[in-house]
């Protein structure tokens, strides 16, 4: 490789590292893609002038296919689809990182046995990571509707695992490899990607393909070991590490520990975690509601008892100026009759110090709620319960409500699973834009707090 | 002809409140009914009759009586307003239904249906017609500052150039709508409040408005919101704790009713003499027989050196604002019942049945019946 | 490449993508994801260079390096263009709302 | 023979005050000094005789003045007190000097050394001492309750089952020490306030209590902390602007006074007329000639369908922490001149020349003396 | 080398990463420096068993000489000595850089141009972090007590710098330079370094420490590069990098632009920057100010009119309760004429929610003060103001004060250098206990409440 | 070593310390700088190195090399000590109060 390349390769890495910080931060996020999108065509276009290449026009074309296919199904795709595409995508890098391996194992050429086994640990997770892609895809999409599970799955997958090590140990050891060998590895490889992510639900998926988005950097760094090219180790191993990372995050942010994702079916209740879940309630962390209201045009937040008893108002208000300086629009919604006494819900808002130009009643506000991004319920119940609407046998039937349930999100501040004052179950919470952000108001709201002022640069 | 609905002027002195208000009298007649105001009854209330559009006025109470479909009052009305109302006609208002036994007698005879909003049913969906949760907020909160205003002492504390003052100290016995609107105020003027109440539910709604619960180990939830009567020996116990918190406060407001009976007798004479010079007690309960010994509805008597004062129509003392409320609530009670401008009472609906005193010539609610003996 | 520097190199690689995205907010975890997605896209890079150096006689190795390198551009490619319809949404005048 | 302080009873109707308080009579008993102390004086602020230890009790406000050295009062003393008072005494307390010729002509012929604590001079130091300020926070305090207590509507909003009441909107002239704190409590409560006063630094006080400033472009910052009089023109440009605020709001509280001058009338009967129906007005300037025309001292009047309240002896209302205040003030200011109890007054010392009224047979304040004319 | 070293060096460089990351946060800084210090001990030890090795006697003479001398001065010396020692630790690294370099000069042997620059370079910087550090020591210890300038001392500056290139190519281009050229090279070295350092006040060493600490990072990595041993890269250039942004942040949180301190001289204005601070309001940030209150025992909060100005009551009452929950007491001091009128603070801190028994008037607190770890002063002048025992001619003589002068740090928040209702100056601001905090005090307060969030883990 | 991978390295580095003390709360600028001249005491190391391959029978080498020795020790040495004592003050029970 001449010195030039190197260099250029050299300065890939550098600003992939540095789109992959601005990507952190929602100021900076959008610069930081297109940073890292003109590296990408530097390394592709100085890679042609690698001493010795040949194949150029095979190499032009399966670039065009392969970069245009790609390029047109991400920008038709609809919004709500792009989870599975980020899982194709990555399946592929997978599958390009496994396409290597084998193609230096078809060509012979002794790397020495450290480099050959990285180069098959390597196919094993690219490999691993390209069927898992595509099975995740296929669940996604709605290709494949059903969580499937073999009958003994983790034994399967225990027995796959240990045959693909031993095939590659093959590989490793014997000069040459018969091809055999090889494609048999291979095709171990891509079942146990596919087998270890059948049985998990629809709702984990994000978690998962993160996984195997981390999966694809480490077979690509370790790949890149085997080129000797420090840019694909570089960048293969910080989006290891990173994905990783990210990948806690977001389990810790779906309070799913990973270990229960991906081996829930050793538990025995593996199918369809995701449809389970569905008309169920669903958290969601400080940090989410935070990011969600940060980002949000309209926020009214409806107090209730609950912020009586917690004494959040203080809070409730620190968080709504944070957001307003943020350029959100923040009001507060006060049913006739929350809280226990008529006038509570005034006469903590007035000690917080809220304006009373952004207090509105009932009357006044039901009618926003539609236009309104993110309604934000804080220790309210019954004065939120659509059942109020609809079941003529509730108590509160008739009770006019805050139709927050029309809101974009809702975001439901309570401690746990207690009922309001009338005792009923609230049909709110199981709706499809409802969250529960769980925690007394005072110290959930804190946290919140911290998080909105985190999302400043 | 459509319906008329009456509103005859209060006529229990000192009561300044009006059971309708000017845009109220728009929404009935948005309904289709028309309404007769008797000429000058708003005054107390700061309403001149030319705010109100639209609407006939009479010279008397006993025109707007004999002529309206639907009487409305604040107050129950004089027998004479009463005998002036048409047979079968329908009377709604606040009409004391425990303790008027002549009153049902005459509305019994005279076949009119009469709707008394104290026996309101207090489901979630009637909360908007529930006059004592309305008229006790306006109570609560006037009981504050009557405690404030005769204080002797800042409510407070106060640094000021020469030394500090500390808060004062300020006890609420019960805890309802009107307790805990008083402990909100009081606490705004900026007191340091404890507060009392049987129902062990509301020691969470106590400490929701940043007050001190005294806890006295009695408790009496009884049904439907209301608290039921202690026992003797519940009571003692209760008075030897709360003694205590009594001997140390600087301003004491009762607030403790129990619908259609004499109310209880919480704060003994000798409670009251162990209280600090200067002290003041606002006896919201005087005029249903007083929370506290020696206290007399409509006066503010010296005991020792103690102002024990019983407020009567406290609501009245915010005329403006308590008509409002009230005027509302009666308006969403009554429309559901008004249909193309004529009256379509349905005694299948749980809240009107419920606070329907009498009807057809019958004493329909059972409670009021047991009690009154008729 | 001598395996000692690559070990360090491995090593601080690590650290710093795991340090680089130490603090992220959840409404950034998929566009994040998306956008390291594509990072490893350059593994086009590799595929090129192993496809440029595949014996032009050997079918087999065309058509494995044929793969590697679609596979890798669609990587690429694809990474970019989801993760830049992601971000477009963080423009401060358009509504975000929907974080999931 | 130690120094004799003397408190006499208050003997102007209505003043619930005293001049001392027991702890303040430990501390001057501390300095040397002996206390004698009307019997029954402090009644009305709810001390007994029993609470002030080893004092002197004398049966009538003359035997106190015959024997004692000093005097502290908190009005001024009667003639026939003065007239008791030994030939060179003391005697400290609000004596009134702008309007009290004859009262000054007596304090000189009999020699008597008076101190009136209004003439104080409102430096740093003195500001534990300044009684003006301490009474001034009494009464704004109690002209925000009486505003409260006295309007027909609620001063927070109040959204009940029915509806929303908004708050109600409260405005305040004058932002002196009374007018602050009348601020802050009508805040507390929970009204909208809006404030006015003709000195400019005052914008930025008021809004340190979370109120609006009513800017009408008028200035008349005048020297040592207090107001100077208006020009006519004045007048009309501040009036002008000031009517709009008071056509809208629910209740006015004025405490615009300019010490030693009839208080400015600032609302005319004009923008009363067009005040809400249902309007209070609280007038504490209405003993000096009142802010508010139709004002009348002592009493509440209505002016159409406002009620204008003209309260007198405002402090009183409060009399314990008023005392307190009171007291203390005087002791700081007395204390430094006792010495092993002694009485020692220092000339030199500013703060107590400033606010001698008569020494030696001479009017000793040239304000005073060009004002009465002495 | 053998794999077995290199894997401990490569294990030592793992740890003295995390040993740093465990620095930066308060609650694991005590772990951080042990763990590096068991590396320390781990490299040192395998490093006695390279190959090849000699002169053993010397060896470990010097290390127990230079390890013993320091450990022991290091023990002894008093805490508040502590800076000029890291001053002087710090350069005696880059002396040993130096002398690496120049060990490898005198053995000749080639190591190619580019190895030989970066030798080149690294002797410079260690040369230069030498001196400058010794100069640094002497000032801090009083041993060199005025500030040192040259009449044209840029000029001497870059002629020095110019020289030293010069020199340094010599090396590099030569084949086996003469000794004359070499040691001409280091003393130019070491005599920029003193010069560059001499002009520099008391006030601003720290910073200048900090960037020769990040100097010696760099050299140290750069020999590490000439010697082959990635180690001695990985510690030296993390070190140079994080030493450089703790440079900046120092800097930025003395509110002193580095290019200030360092080029200072040009201006004119240069001797003893820190001597004319003295006796002048001393300004801090709002991190530190968060620092020195999260950490203390006790803090007495004083607001005066300022708060009410802002309406800052809530924030304040925010940051206390945020105190307390980390385990400081937190009372507030009310003067009796604080603010406009009688109460005015009461009314605030109530609004606020400040439950009485954490307000105190000035007889129950004026004796706490000498307790006090810190007295936050915010918006509050004339009843703070020292004068009032003191000064007989002004006009707020006799009004009793708030002792906070007693306390063992003021915080002063205010907004810029406006007098209180008095118009007097005050003399607590120019206390040497005391510190400023400007800026508004909503937002500043504001500022200090991130940063005590950030404060814990 | 390879250069290229000698460059990854510096730049990886470099990366890693930026990013692993970015957020540091003022109180430990000066324990943390401390540290950091304690891990560059590691040049202790390289003088090792240089001093054990040194002609024992030139004295200009063994002097340097004794120096260097000398003052890697010193650095790592006193380096630790410092270090080590500035930051038991941050032992919960202990005040610290002064921080600048
Ligand atoms: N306004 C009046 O005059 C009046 C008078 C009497 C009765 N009511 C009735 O009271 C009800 C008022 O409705 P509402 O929506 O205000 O309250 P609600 O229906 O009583 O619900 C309060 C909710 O707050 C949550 N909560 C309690 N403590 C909390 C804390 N520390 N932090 C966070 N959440 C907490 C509870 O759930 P968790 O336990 O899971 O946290 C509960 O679900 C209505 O049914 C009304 O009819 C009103
Ligand atoms: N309590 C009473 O009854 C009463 C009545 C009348 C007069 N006084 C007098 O008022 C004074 C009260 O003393 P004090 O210490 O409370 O106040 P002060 O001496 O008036 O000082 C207030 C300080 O706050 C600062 N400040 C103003 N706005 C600020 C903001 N937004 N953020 C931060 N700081 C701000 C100002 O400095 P910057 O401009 O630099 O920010 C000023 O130095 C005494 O002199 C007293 O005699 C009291
Ligand atoms: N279902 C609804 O939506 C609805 C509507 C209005 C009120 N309520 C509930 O009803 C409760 C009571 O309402 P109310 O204000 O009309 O009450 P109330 O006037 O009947 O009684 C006042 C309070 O005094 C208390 N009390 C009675 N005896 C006492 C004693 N011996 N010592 C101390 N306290 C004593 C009662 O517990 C009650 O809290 C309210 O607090 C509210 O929770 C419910
Ligand atoms: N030096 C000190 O320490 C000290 C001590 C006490 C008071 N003061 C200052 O003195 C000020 C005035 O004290 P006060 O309460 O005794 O005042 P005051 O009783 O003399 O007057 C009350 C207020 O009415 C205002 N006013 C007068 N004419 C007016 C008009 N035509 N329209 C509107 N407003 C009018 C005045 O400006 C004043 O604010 C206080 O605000 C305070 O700042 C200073």
């Amino acid at each position: 490789m001449s010195g030039v390349i190197q260099l250029v390769y050299f300065a890939v890495a550098v600003v992939f590292i540095l789109g992959l910080k601005a990507m952190s931060s929602p100021v900076t996020a959008r610069k930081g893609i297109v940073w890292a999108g003109y590296a990408m065509i530097a390394a592709t276009l100085v890679t042609f002038y690698t001493p010795g290449m040949q194949n150029y026009g095979l190499m032009i074309t399966a670039i065009v296919l392969g970069g245009g296919v790609a390029w047109w199904s991400g920008r038709v795709v609809k919004m709500t689809d792009m989870p599975q595409m980020v899982a194709i995508y990555n399946g592929m890098g997978g599958g390009a990182a496994a396409a290597i391996a084998a193609l230096e194992f078809a060509r012979g050429g002794s790397h020495g046995a450290i480099a050959t086994t990285l180069a098959v640990l390597g196919a094993l997770i690219g490999s691993v990571a390209f069927s898992g892609s595509c099975i995740a895809f296929a669940k996604l999409q709605g290709i494949m509707t059903k969580a499937w599970r073999l009958p003994a799955q983790n034994m399967v997958n225990l027995g796959l695992a240990a045959l693909a090590v031993v095939l590659g140990l093959v590989i490793v050891v014997v000069e040459t490899p018969p091809s055999a060998i090889v494609i048999a590895f291979f095709i171990v490889a891509l079942a146990l990607g596919a087998i270890l992510t059948s049985p998990i639900g629809g709702a984990d998926m994000p978690v998962v393909i993160s996984l195997l988005n981390a999966f694809t950097g480490l077979a690509v760094g370790l790949e890149g070991y085997v080129l000797g090219n420090p840019a694909l180790i570089v960048a293969g191993i910080v989006v290891g590490a990173s994905g990783t990372l990210l990948t806690q995050l977001m389990a810790k942010a779906m309070n799913r520990p990973i270990r229960n994702i991906i081996f829930t079916p050793i538990t025995g209740e593996a199918a369809g975690g995701g449809e389970a879940i569905e008309g169920s309630m669903k958290e969601l962390s400080a940090l989410d509601a935070a990011s969600v209201m940060r980002y949000a045009g309209k926020v009214i937040i409806v107090p209730g008892y609950g912020m009586a008893v917690a004494g959040a108002q203080h809070k409730v208000w620190e968080m709504a100026q944070l957001l307003e300086e943020g350029g959100v629009e923040v009001v507060f919604a006060i049913h006739p009759v929350a809280g226990r006494m008529p006038g509570h819900m005034n006469v903590l808002l007035a000690e917080a110090g809220v304006p009373y130009d952004k207090i509105f009643d009932l009357e006044e506000i039901n009618a926003d709620f539609p236009q309104a991004d993110v309604a934000l319920v804080i220790g309210a119940n019954d004065v939120v319960n659509p059942v109020a609407r609809t079941d003529k046998s509730s108590p509160i039937y008739g009770m006019p409500i805050l139709n927050v349930d029309m809101a974009h999100n809702v975001i439901v501040v309570k401690r746990g699973q207690g009922a309001g004052y009338s005792g009923i179950e609230n049909a709110l919470f199981y709706k499809d834009n409802c969250r529960m952000l769980y925690g007394s108001a005072q110290q959930i709201i804190g946290e919140v707090i911290t998080h909105v002022k985190a999302l400043e640069v | 002809m459509p319906l008329l609905i009456g509103v005859p002027a209060e006529t229990i002195p000192g009561e300044r409140r009006l059971s309708v208000m000017p845009d109220v009298v728009k929404k009935y007649q948005g309904l289709g009914a028309q309404v007769v105001i008797q000429s000058g009854s708003g005054q107390s209330a700061h309403l001149r009759d030319e705010m109100f559009a639209d609407v006939q006025f009479a010279s008397s109470g006993a025109e707007v009586c004999s002529t309206a479909d639907v009487v409305l009052c604040v107050q129950p009305p004089s027998p004479e307003l009463i005998a002036a109302m048409k047979p079968g006609s329908v009377l709604i208002g606040m009409l004391q239904p425990w303790s008027g036994a002549e009153r049902a007698q005459q509305l019994m005879d005279k076949q009119i249906t009469s709707f008394a909003m104290e026996l309101l049913p207090r489901i979630s969906r009637a909360q908007s017609m529930d006059v004592l949760s309305s008229q006790g907020a306006v109570a609560g909160y006037e009981c504050a500052l009557i405690a404030a205003d005769h204080s002797p002492k800042f409510f407070p504390m106060l640094t000021y150039a020469a030394g500090t003052i500390r808060p004062a100290k300020v006890l609420v016995i019960g805890a309802g709508v009107a307790g805990l609107q008083a402990i909100a105020t009081a606490r705004r003027i900026g007191a340091m409040i404890e507060a009392y109440d049987v129902r062990p539910e509301t020691r969470e709604q106590i400490e929701s408005l940043g007050a001190k619960f005294v806890d006295t180990g009695v408790t009496a939830a009884g049904t439907g919101g209301y608290a039921r009567e202690l026992t003797d020996e519940e009571k003692a116990k209760q008075a030897e704790r709360l003694a205590k918190a009594v001997a140390q406060c600087d301003a004491l407001i009762t607030t403790a009713a129990i619908p259609g009976k004499r109310a209880p007798r919480i704060i003994t004479a000798d409670m009251v003499a162990r209280m600090k010079p200067g002290a003041v007690i606002v006896d919201m309960a005087a005029e249903s027989g007083g929370n506290v010994e020696g206290s007399v509805a409509g006066e503010k008597v010296w005991v020792g050196d103690v102002l024990v004062i019983g407020p009567t129509h406290i609501a009245s003392r915010m005329p403006v604002h308590a008509s409002e409320m009230y005027a509302k609530n009666l308006y969403n009670f009554l429309s559901p019942f008004i249909k193309d401008g004529a009256l379509a009472l349905d005694w299948e609906d749980e809240v009107m049945a419920g606070c329907c005193l009498t009807h057809a010539g019958e004493l329909r609610h059972a409670g009021v019946k047991q009690v009154l003996g008729l | 490449m001598e395996g000692i520097s690559a070990l360090y190199i491995f090593m601080l690689a690590a650290f710093t993508g795991y340090e680089v995205i130490s603090r992220v907010p959840v409404i950034l975890h998929t566009p994040l994801m998306s956008g390291s997605n594509f990072v490893h896209g350059v593994v086009l890079v590799g595929a090129m260079v192993v496809l440029g150096h595949a014996d032009p006689a050997d079918p087999a190795q065309l058509a494995i390096g044929f793969v590697a390198v679609f596979l890798g551009a669609a990587n690429a490619a694809g990474g970019y263009v989801v993760t830049e319809r992601m971000l477009a949404m963080f423009k401060r005048d358009t509504k975000a709302g929907g974080a999931k």
